[in-house]
């Protein structure tokens, strides 16, 4: 692990590992969205209960995924820093807090959303919509802590723990609340249960996922980037990166 | 190693004892925040059992967090963190003292006034029974995990808000498992696996919770 | 194709507000991160330009002292 | 490399080894040549031969937001030698004293004791010393009395000495029960220098001790710094002040960068 990361460690390496994955990951993320969601809108069979109103699913589920995805990497990201003090690996954190937090704003409407139609009522104190809010405060609490930070190394680290502590800490709030769900609700809420999904809509829900997937490690991985420029501002790294931008004249 | 962290515990205490007037305050507040409950949903004594685990519950949560910052953050502005990092002993243990110090003086104070809201909130004597097991249980684990919040948010000049934005998620599995003890014993249920699970919380927090603090505390120290 | 025609499509069998719904905040949720990561960026550049004409104004006016002072020397 | 020398001889600790090594059994007193029958020429590794000077700093940076404070900084002190730390406002003179005694954690480089790291070490090394900081660790509402009664438990001190007749010395007659935050801003801090009378130690890290104190407390201060300094104490200071001691005393100037 340790030989594996250590070049990383280094600001400038990792720097230049995500603009190499950067294209790669901005391109397919383009592409399997654009696949994905045309297909699931456009292609893919209906519903035979819920008509068409199902095909936010495709927003949905990938979001959902990729809220607790985000999360996750966040965590680990918060971990390597912690156990190896590795710098980048605590900007990370920072760099994918916002964009977990949207993503989880986006599982959480789209639920809403779908839950109108299909329930009645925009919201339901159904325990995975508030699992996920409560994902939504975690990921508000790590963005909040970093930002009032003055010295941002300071504030990565704390945020870092933070996310740690979310971690460890959802699973029980996840398993709780699905707990406390079942104990108040029971059946009333009839849920959508767990078909067997069509293959003609399982694919464009698996193409959705990669690409959701795809535009949360773009996203993470150009503002860990901006995270890296502004923690090292004054680097010679980014002196000559600058420099040589300016020098042919080329916006980001 | 027992003697100085008696030492340290004994501290807390004589500190506890010259400001009586702040440990009073969360107090006031929470008796205050629970008598307001009546007033606003009604004083029908069927609807008062029914909300009263929840509200008592929230009440605990919101004037814990009054007193939380008490914690650390007088010790991180006057320089007797920076002594207590440097006396030798493992940072762990010692904010395992400032935790049970505050929790003996901050929190068991609302055990003790929580008769008066089985009074106020008509609870039955084995919804009270509960009521008391489950914050006999349940507020170490808020001070654990209330500890490692104020750590974090020690750097900062106004953490107040900012703390409850962070460690009220948290709460959540603990304020779902102890209402529902509660609500348990209002049916005459049993509440053991409720409580045996907030205990096993308090068991995690007890395992983790000292070392997050400890290291969130040297962060704020960078 | 699963819809007939571009209409159908639009109306998605009765749930167009929903679908449509979903489908529009989400993307300007996705679509305000992203112009928010290259604005983040932009204004990086610009900070880190605005510092660059600090440090010269700091080279600058640290020549211009040393300078005086020199004069300063020749007079005594 | 700003390797402070105690004796002048070395520039860097490169030409201190390359000296060790050309002449292997050299006094590592004094590093004269060997001398017959003086104790302290004999052979001794390259490793132990550093590790006998007892805070060693090799290679030391520190950065805070983005702004290198120092960097390459090394050196080594000896028992009875005191390191006068020197340099304008924000050159990292409280950094760097606040990262000898353990509280933050450099960029790159070490610190050693007795050779060493002191992260390795740290409940070990934190016995050693004693530190007085910007931040003085009295609490406002306890008094003077109770605070050093506080800290000496928790240092594990016994404090079965009577702390009436030390915070006599320091001119706190009468104000011992009072609490702290009824003194004046030189009181509190005589409260914590009081440390330096109650504890044993070898290392002192001071940060600005003598700011807000009169004339006759900082008389006492470095008349017990002297003390401490014969006793083979080491001592870190900082101070805008010169320090007039007779015994030959360090320099370590921080420039400011911007």
């Amino acid at each position: 692990m340790w030989k594996w990361l250590h070049p990383y460690a280094k600001t400038e390496r990792a720097y230049a590992l995500c603009g190499s994955l950067l294209p790669w990951c901005w391109g397919g993320a383009l592409l399997c969205l654009a696949v994905g969601l045309a297909w699931g809108l456009a292609f893919a069979p209906a519903d035979y209960q819920q008509g068409d109103s199902f095909r936010i699913i495709y927003l949905h589920v990938p979001s959902a995924i990729l809220s607790m995805g985000a999360y996750s990497g966040m965590a680990i990201a918060a971990f390597i820093g912690l156990v190896w003090q590795i710098r980048s690996a605590d900007m990370a954190v920072s760099a994918i807090a916002p964009v977990g937090a949207v993503v989880t704003f986006v599982a959480l409407f789209t639920g809403a959303a779908w839950g109108k139609p299909m329930w009645g009522t925009w919201w339901v104190w159904d325990a995975r919509l508030t699992s996920e809010l409560i994902l939504l405060f975690l990921y508000l609490g790590v963005i909040a802590l970093y930002q009032s930070f003055e010295d941002k190394q300071q504030g990565a680290k704390a945020a870092g723990i933070l996310a740690l502590v979310g971690v460890v800490n959802l699973p029980i709030i996840h398993y709780s609340v699905e707990w406390w769900n079942t104990l108040h609700q029971g059946a009333t809420i009839t849920k959508f249960g767990k078909p067997s999904i069509a293959p003609d809509m399982l694919w464009p829900l698996l193409i959705s996922i990669a690409g959701l997937g795809l535009l949360v490690a773009a996203l993470s991985l150009y503002r860990l980037q901006s995270e890296m420029i502004r923690r090292e501002m004054h680097r010679p790294w980014v002196q000559a990166m600058f420099k040589a931008q300016e020098g042919n004249h080329h916006a980001f | 190693m027992i003697y100085p962290l008696a030492g340290l515990l004994r501290r807390e205490l004589a500190l506890a004892y010259r400001q009586k007037a702040e440990l009073v305050q969360p107090l006031i507040f929470f008796v205050l925040v629970i008598s307001l409950f009546p007033l606003g949903v009604g004083p029908g004594p069927q609807m008062l059992q029914k909300i009263g685990p929840g509200v008592i519950w929230v009440a605990v949560l919101l004037s814990s967090l009054l007193g939380m910052e008490r914690l650390f953050r007088d010790d991180f502005s006057d320089g007797w963190l920076e002594q207590m990092m440097l006396s030798g002993l493992p940072l762990p243990l010692v904010v395992l003292v400032k935790v049970i110090a505050h929790w003996l003086t901050c929190v068991l104070p609302l055990l003790l006034v929580s008769p008066l809201l089985a009074l106020f909130l008509n609870l039955s004597p084995a919804m009270y029974q509960a009521l008391v097991l489950g914050l006999l249980l349940g507020t170490p684990l808020l001070s654990l995990v209330g500890a490692t919040g104020v750590a974090l948010t020690l750097g900062l000049q106004r953490g107040g808000v900012l703390l409850s934005l962070l460690l009220l998620p948290l709460f959540v599995p603990l304020l779902i498992f102890a209402t529902s003890a509660v609500d348990a014993a209002a049916m005459q249920l049993p509440y053991n696996g409720q409580l045996a699970i907030i205990g096993a919380l308090l068991l995690l927090a007890l395992a983790l919770s000292p070392l997050a603090t400890a290291h969130a505390l040297k962060i704020s120290q960078n | 194709m699963h819809f007939e025609s571009w209409s159908a499509f639009w109306a998605m069998g009765g749930y167009a507000f929903y679908v449509w719904l979903a489908f529009g905040v989400s993307g300007l949720a996705l679509a305000l991160l992203v112009a928010q990561s290259f604005y983040a960026r932009r204004s990086l550049r610009r900070y880190w330009q605005a510092e660059q004409a600090r440090q010269q104004r700091i080279a600058a006016s640290r020549s211009r002292q040393q300078q005086n002072s020199k004069l300063a020397d020749e007079v005594d | 490399m700003h390797w402070v020398q105690n004796n002048g001889i070395f520039d860097d600790l490169d030409q201190y080894i390359k000296w060790v090594q050309i002449i292997p059994n050299c006094c590592w007193l004094c590093y004269h040549p060997p001398v017959f029958g003086c104790a302290f020429c004999f052979e001794l590794p390259i490793n132990k031969r550093l590790s006998l000077s007892l805070l060693s700093v090799n290679n030391l940076s520190c950065i805070k937001r983005d702004r290198i404070l120092f960097d390459e900084l090394g050196f080594v002190l000896q028992p009875g030698e005191l390191l006068h730390v020197q340099g304008p406002n924000g050159a990292g003179k409280t950094s760097l004293l606040r990262l000898l005694v353990g509280l933050s954690q450099p960029q790159s480089g070490e610190i050693c004791w007795q050779g060493e790291n002191i992260r390795q070490i740290p409940s070990q090394y934190q016995r050693q010393l004693c530190y007085f900081g910007h931040k003085l660790g009295v609490n406002l509402a306890l008094s003077a009395l109770d605070n050093l009664h506080f800290w000496c438990q928790m240092q594990g001190i016994k404090a079965d000495t009577d702390l009436y007749p030390l915070l006599e010395t320091l001119g706190l007659v009468g104000l011992e029960e009072l609490p702290a935050g009824q003194l004046s801003a030189g009181q509190q801090r005589r409260i914590a220098l009081a440390r330096f009378w109650l504890k044993s130690c070898p290392l002192w890290v001071l940060d600005e001790p003598f700011t807000a104190l009169d004339r006759q407390a900082v008389q006492m201060l470095k008349s017990r710094m002297q003390a401490h300094l014969q006793e083979q104490g080491i001592i870190v200071m900082t101070s805008h002040q010169s320090l007039d001691f007779p015994t030959p005393v360090r320099e370590l100037h921080l420039e400011y960068r911007l």
